[in-house]
């Protein structure tokens, strides 16, 4: 199987890697990037733990091919925060309480932020409904519908 | 020194809800789970599952495997100790079967390589040739006579004589004239039910790294509730001693109950040892449904006798439980909570185990007691309907209460059912209008609570500073809560106060995180790990002092004189002790070991409005309150967690969960897609109401409140569906495809 | 060994993707949205010998108004023809149903195409495609070729595509004054679950609110999704009277030859789909501008 | 002398009787006594039971005393999750 040398752009910053023409952009970022952050529930894109922006939309990072990627920008959690500083949605989920066990936390709050930016005064509903690809088996998911509320109310007003 | 040993009410950080220390972590992406580990020259493992329910193994021939390029070992059940004792025996044959496979995905042989893809495409070499057996996968067809027999000589001398080798135990509990209780009841209803087995359906699935010398030492990093359990365990099956295995409990995406085993972390050791490299092994999904613990799958017979004002004269309860290939004592605690919340004078439960090719049942979240208070709840509610009586008044007319004599055999202590039922009864949501179509559903819940073996350390640090080693994996914030503990014991803030999680060479034993045990025995050892550094410092104090030890108190933080004829000094704080500590006789620690009793069990009432489509079945979820008696609430959003957590984990039991065998016996819907857990837009907000009756076996009246939340939906959201549609329904979970088919007979 | 001889092609003109796809002896996957690819790779389902990715062909990323309607991209996502006012607003139902495929992440991936040469007789997209009387455009080593969307599903994980052929757009057609679709589906939970039952219709009135033309397909009640020409007769000439919408329902359940399987069973299958149909028809009549 | 009730699966092996005399002063001795005095009781001892004190619930502790009036109670080992 010959590896594919791939040039792309993560978190900003330009990154090269190879990986077999039948590897996930998540095993990539797993394994040849040390970017963890995103996480493997499923591989199928049925739990939305590996949730990653790819040119500006929310995908399954399970479900796109490390060779995608070339020429494309990807965005991770570890890309999230400012520096030291965390993003409000970030902050919001420490302060409701919003995560248990934390595993499903940064797919959430990569797919929380992709809603903001599309939709910063979400309903309740549409907050559900756009995160209904993210399972949470801990919370029950109402400390999250919160989190994400408040914090949007914060942007808003920022 | 002296201690107040009251139990203490007025709490400054105990009950504030500050922000977790792992917080940060997890919602960067820093945070380090099972999988999200290496190790310099590490290989990778993949594992060979059986596709048969039940076949003999005829012969495993793994020498292509080990022939394949890239391929570094390959072990199988050959490659484990032999085991005398039952249980250990049982836990290693379910990583890695020894004569026969017994369920669909059960593991026959692993190999590590130096690629996932060689791994996995060296399991196609090894050829399992087996003899096909017939299986069962049902709970009743396996108690009877001719079903197939999963494991021969598997039966306790409980087990009546003359019935099928599948059954494994029997038990009995009760008291009372069951005869009579019947014969003074107005109104009598029998029904059967069943339950289907559901998983924990934690997101992260099990992943460990392995690495073993040739010297014998080894670490083991895992995703785990307990790593002390999994060290006993895996230093068991290679043959260790437990002082050259170090495992390291990772983060954890979950457990439920279902992480408190083993499945693949001695496969690794296995084959570090044989390859002298460092092994990795991640589950997939699909192995995670196949091969890890689901719950019990049931049959319940429940008869129940009422008077036609709502007392119960008696209730009985038959309760078939499976929990799978081997022998499973999860019925025992079944039988033992189905009719704890009433209060009783005749009751009797009967509970039998069978094996069924099915995978090796794991713990998950109160194992055994919401199968059998859905069942009882049920007939409950359908007594109520039938006599005309309102569900939360019978409930409390029959409440156990401190000094009912317990169905399981105990007289109660202080418990809060009845304080629950009560503010069930008072919340707008009991009373809130229904529109047609809609049904509303309450149930009780209840759960034991365990304590454990229990270690803690606290080490004061020279900047005032407090460093916590705990031994327990936190998997809903429990560092904070053990914070929390300590920072009000010792009188300083939240924030001097760091808890860590120790690996199984930094610390003594302590049991898994299970039992809804951690917040209560972990944070009852910080508790007096704390008093034990703060009477070292109260004697720092008294030597710096010049005075007796016993004339210096801890108030506030703070050593002090204990009154004006102990002498005339400033209060000394923790900061300041602890700063001149190497001058007065080295570093100040506390610790503390024991084996905590008195729990206190926990009850819980749940309140649902659905509404059903008739045309579809589709049932919609309207509004859920949660009303529990959690004992002192240390973290309050954490405890609002655990309760709004196991809420819908019930819901998803109640409503859409199940494993769906094949005729062939393999299961059908491993993955998330078909086995489906509940998505953020099928709920509604999850309303949460604490009771706060203290525990009197805790000195801040902390109970468990982790389990207890899962047991009420099963039986609420069948009564709410039952109301709703005008049948009652008797088996789950209550699929659209059950719920159109009962009202078109209805 | 998986993905031994695995190569990965991107083309990026349709000649060249031919050219390539031509070449290849052994199975070949069409990678756009890659949202059922990639899960087929993940469970050994598939293992091609080659993946081409189509997403860098010019004009399959694009919907292009033409002749009325709208050809859209094989390799557009359902995300961003969500985002596509004038789609929407001609073909509301047909945007829906391609809307309802997977969760947010898998909507930045997912398209309508994919989801058709998928050939699964659940798929979302294909009863609006249908009852549209969508067409699709096919290149192959033959040539290009246009071809009724009704045609292409062959049986379950199975269309009528030759080898070497890959599907490059989807024609929505021009549709008369006082028309609507609307496509329904039933599963379990709210969202991320496979159709157990769908329903699209799509239909015309005249001016007194009489149906003068309609489709009407069905979903995961058959080897294929499934055109059923008795239940659009069943209304036309009506309005949707309570008789029309009970032979289009008893039209619909007798159009079923589903299964019994983990998702559904024939009974629920059959009964359901009738339901869909009739509440489909009903927002259909109303997006057409009919009143009830 | 303590009274320990037993559950009822168990009084096959005590012909029938649901409450047990034994002369204990601890967990542990009222264990061995039981053992000793039921021989069909060891083997489920053996696996592990837990004892309810009043309505508390000692799983393994030994050495927990028992009061002459205490409330006994004999409660298979439990397990959670």
């Amino acid at each position: 199987m010959k590896s594919i040398h791939v040039s792309t752009t993560i978190n900003g910053d330009a990154a090269e890697f190879i990986c077999a023409p039948d590897e996930s952009l998540l095993d990539v970022l797993r394994n040849r990037l040390g970017l963890t952050g995103a996480k493997e529930g499923c591989g199928t894109g049925d739990c939305g733990a590996c949730s990653v922006m790819l040119d500006d939309r929310l995908v399954c990072a399970c479900l796109v091919l490390g060779a995608e990627a070339e020429g494309a920008t990807v965005g991770t959690i570890e890309g999230v925060a400012n520096g030291d500083t965390l993003h409000p949605l970030q902050q919001s989920f420490i302060d409701h309480a919003a995560l248990q066990c934390g595993i499903c936390t940064p797919g959430i709050i990569v797919a929380a932020k992709a809603l903001l930016e599309k939709n910063p005064d979400p309903t309740d509903t549409e907050v559900r409904y756009w995160l209904a690809g993210n399972l949470c088996r801990c919370t029950g998911y109402d400390k999250i519908i919160h989190a994400v509320q408040d914090a949007a109310q914060k942007m808003r007003s920022a | 020194m002296a201690f107040d040993n009251a139990p203490k009410r007025v709490f400054k950080v105990v009950g504030t809800r500050p922000p977790r220390p792992d917080g940060v972590d997890k919602v960067t992406g820093r945070a380090l789970y099972g999988a999200d580990v290496s190790a310099p020259g590490m290989l990778m493992a993949h594992i060979l599952r059986s596709p048969h329910a039940h076949a003999a193994i005829v012969s495993i021939d793994t020498s292509a495997a080990e022939a394949l390029p890239g391929v570094k070992a390959v072990v199988t059940a050959a490659d484990f100790a032999p085991q005398d004792d039952d249980f250990l025996r049982d836990v290693q044959d379910n990583c890695m079967a020894r004569d026969k496979v017994l369920y669909d995905g059960h593991a026959l042989a692993a190999v590590a390589a130096t690629t996932p893809a060689i791994a996995k495409a060296a399991l196609r070499l090894i050829k399992a040739t087996y003899n096909a057996l017939p299986h069962v996968t049902d709970v009743d067809a396996a108690m009877r006579a001719d079903a197939p027999v999963v494991q021969e000589g598997r039966s306790l001398e409980t087990v009546p004589d003359g019935m099928s080798p599948n059954v494994t135990s029997h038990c009995e509990f009760g008291h009372g004239d069951l005869a009579a209780g019947f014969a003074a009841a107005d109104l009598i209803v029998e029904r059967s039910f069943t339950t289907a087995a559901t998983h924990q359906g934690y997101i992260e699935p099990h992943a460990c790294l392995a690495s073993m010398t040739p010297d014998g030492k080894a670490d083991l990093w895992c995703c785990t509730q307990g790593q002390f359990n999994v060290r006993t365990l895996c230093a068991a099956m290679l043959g260790m001693e437990a002082s050259q295995l170090r495992v390291t409990a990772s983060e954890i995406g979950g457990g439920f109950g279902g992480k408190t085993t083993v499945f693949i972390e001695p496969v690794a050791l296995a084959l570090s040892r044989k390859s002298g490299r460092p092994v990795k092994i991640v589950m997939s999904r699909d192995e995670v449904f196949k091969a890890t613990g689901p719950t019990v799958s049931s049959s319940i017979d429940v008869k129940i006798g009422m008077t036609s004002d709502g007392r119960i004269t008696a209730a009985e309860a038959h309760l078939r439980y499976s929990g799978g290939a081997f022998p499973c004592g999860t019925v025992d605690m079944g039988a033992q909570a189905a009719f704890a919340a009433y209060d009783l004078s005749a009751v009797r439960t009967l509970g039998w185990n069978a094996l069924t090719n099915r995978p090796k049942e794991a713990a998950y979240r109160a194992p055994g007691a919401p199968q059998a208070i859905y069942a009882v709840e049920s007939v409950v509610d359908e007594l109520c309907q039938k006599l005309g009586l309102d569900p939360l008044d019978v409930r409390l007319k029959n409440a156990a209460r401190k000094g009912t004599k317990s169905s399981y055999g105990p007289t109660f202590d202080d418990i809060g059912l009845v304080a629950t039922l009560e503010a069930a009864m008072a919340h707008p949501h009991y009373t809130a209008p229904l529109a047609s179509g809609q049904g509303r559903g309450l149930s009780a819940g209840f759960w034991f609570n365990f304590g454990g073996n229990t270690c803690v350390s606290l080490n004061v640090n020279t900047d005032g500073t407090v460093g916590i080693t705990e031994g327990n994996p936190d998997i809903g914030g429990s560092r904070a809560a053990i914070s929390q503990m300590a920072a009000e014991e010792l009188g300083i803030s939240y924030d001097k106060i760091r808890t860590i999680i120790a690996d199984t060479s930094s610390l003594g034993h302590n049991d898994v995180t299970d039992g809804s045990r951690v917040t209560f025995s972990v944070g009852l050892a910080t508790i007096k790990a704390a008093q034990d550094a703060v009477a070292k410092m109260c004697s720092r104090a008294a030597r710096i002092w010049g005075i007796d030890e016993d004339a210096v108190i801890w108030h506030d933080g703070a050593a002090m004189p204990a009154g004006p004829n102990a002498g005339k000094f400033p209060p000394m704080t923790l900061a300041e002790i602890a700063a001149v500590s190497f001058n007065t006789g080295g570093p100040i620690a506390g610790h503390y070991e024991f084996n905590a009793d008195g729990a206190g069990v926990s009850f819980g009432v749940h309140l649902v409005d659905v509404e059903v489509d008739r045309e579809t079945g589709a049932t919609k979820v309207l509004r859920y309150t949660v009303f529990q008696d959690a004992g002192k609430a240390v973290h309050p959003s954490y405890v609002e967690g655990q309760m709004q957590g196991g809420a819908v984990q019930g819901i998803g039991w109640a409503l859409n969960e199940e494993y769906i065998y094949g005729a062939d016996g393999r299961l059908q819907n491993a993955g998330f897609l078909d086995y489906r857990v509940p998505v953020a837009s099928d709920l509604p907000p999850i309303e949460t109401v604490i009771l706060e009756i203290p525990n009197p076996g805790h000195p801040y009246g902390v109970r468990g409140v982790g389990e207890t939340p899962i047991v009420p939906p099963l039986a609420a959201l069948s009564n709410a569906v039952s109301r709703a549609i005008g049948t009652r329904l008797n088996a789950l979970p209550m699929s659209p495809p059950r719920i159109l088919k009962a009202l078109s007979k209805g | 060994m998986k993905g031994e001889s695995m190569r990965f092609a991107r083309p990026t003109t349709e000649t060249e993707a031919v050219e390539i796809i031509a070449q290849e002896p052994g199975l070949t996957r069409i990678l756009s949205g890659g949202t059922d690819v990639m899960v087929q790779l993940k469970a050994g389902l598939a293992e091609p010998a080659l993946i081409v990715d189509i997403k860098h062909i010019p004009g399959l990323r694009a919907i292009t108004p033409e002749a009325g309607g709208f050809r859209i991209g094989a390799a557009v996502s359902g995300a961003e023809l969500g985002e596509h006012a004038g789609v929407r607003a001609l073909w509301p139902g047909v945007v829906e149903s391609a809307e309802l495929i997977g969760s947010t992440q898998v909507q930045g991936r997912a398209t309508m195409a994919g989801n058709l040469c998928n050939g699964s007789p659940a798929a979302d997209a294909v009863p609006g495609l249908i009852a549209a009387n969508a067409s699709a455009r096919i290149v192959g080593p033959e040539g290009i070729r246009q071809c009724p969307i009704e045609d292409i599903p062959a049986g379950p994980g199975k269309i009528t595509l030759a080898k070497g052929e890959f599907l490059t757009s989807i024609f929505l057609p021009a549709r008369p004054a006082r028309s609507g679709d609307a496509y329904l589906r039933f599963i379990p939970r709210t969202e991320m679950d496979i159709a157990v039952a769908s329903a699209a219709v799509s239909l015309t009135l005249d001016d007194a609110g009489i149906v003068t033309a309609a489709r009407v397909a069905l979903g995961a009640v058959a080897p294929t999704v499934r055109l059923v020409p008795a239940a659009a007769k069943a209304i036309l000439g009506t309005t949707l009277d309570d008789a029309a919408l009970a032979a289009l329902t008893a039209a619909c359940s007798d159009a079923c030859s589903p299964i019994d399987d983990k998702r559904g069973t024939i009974e629920f299958r059959t009964q359901v789909a009738g339901v869909l149909a009739k509440r489909a028809a009903l927002i259909a009549y109303s997006r057409a501008g009919g009143k009830k | 002398m303590v009274a320990v009730t037993i559950w009822g699966s168990l009084r096959q092996f005590t012909d029938g009787k649901g409450q047990l005399e034994v002369d204990a002063r601890t967990f542990k001795e009222l264990l061995d006594r039981l053992s000793q005095d039921y021989p069909g009781l060891k083997p489920q001892i053996d696996r592990g039971v837990s004892l309810a004190l009043d309505g508390r619930i000692y799983r393994e502790a030994w050495f927990t005393e028992i009061g002459p009036k205490s409330e006994v109670v004999l409660m298979p080992y439990m397990a959670g999750g």
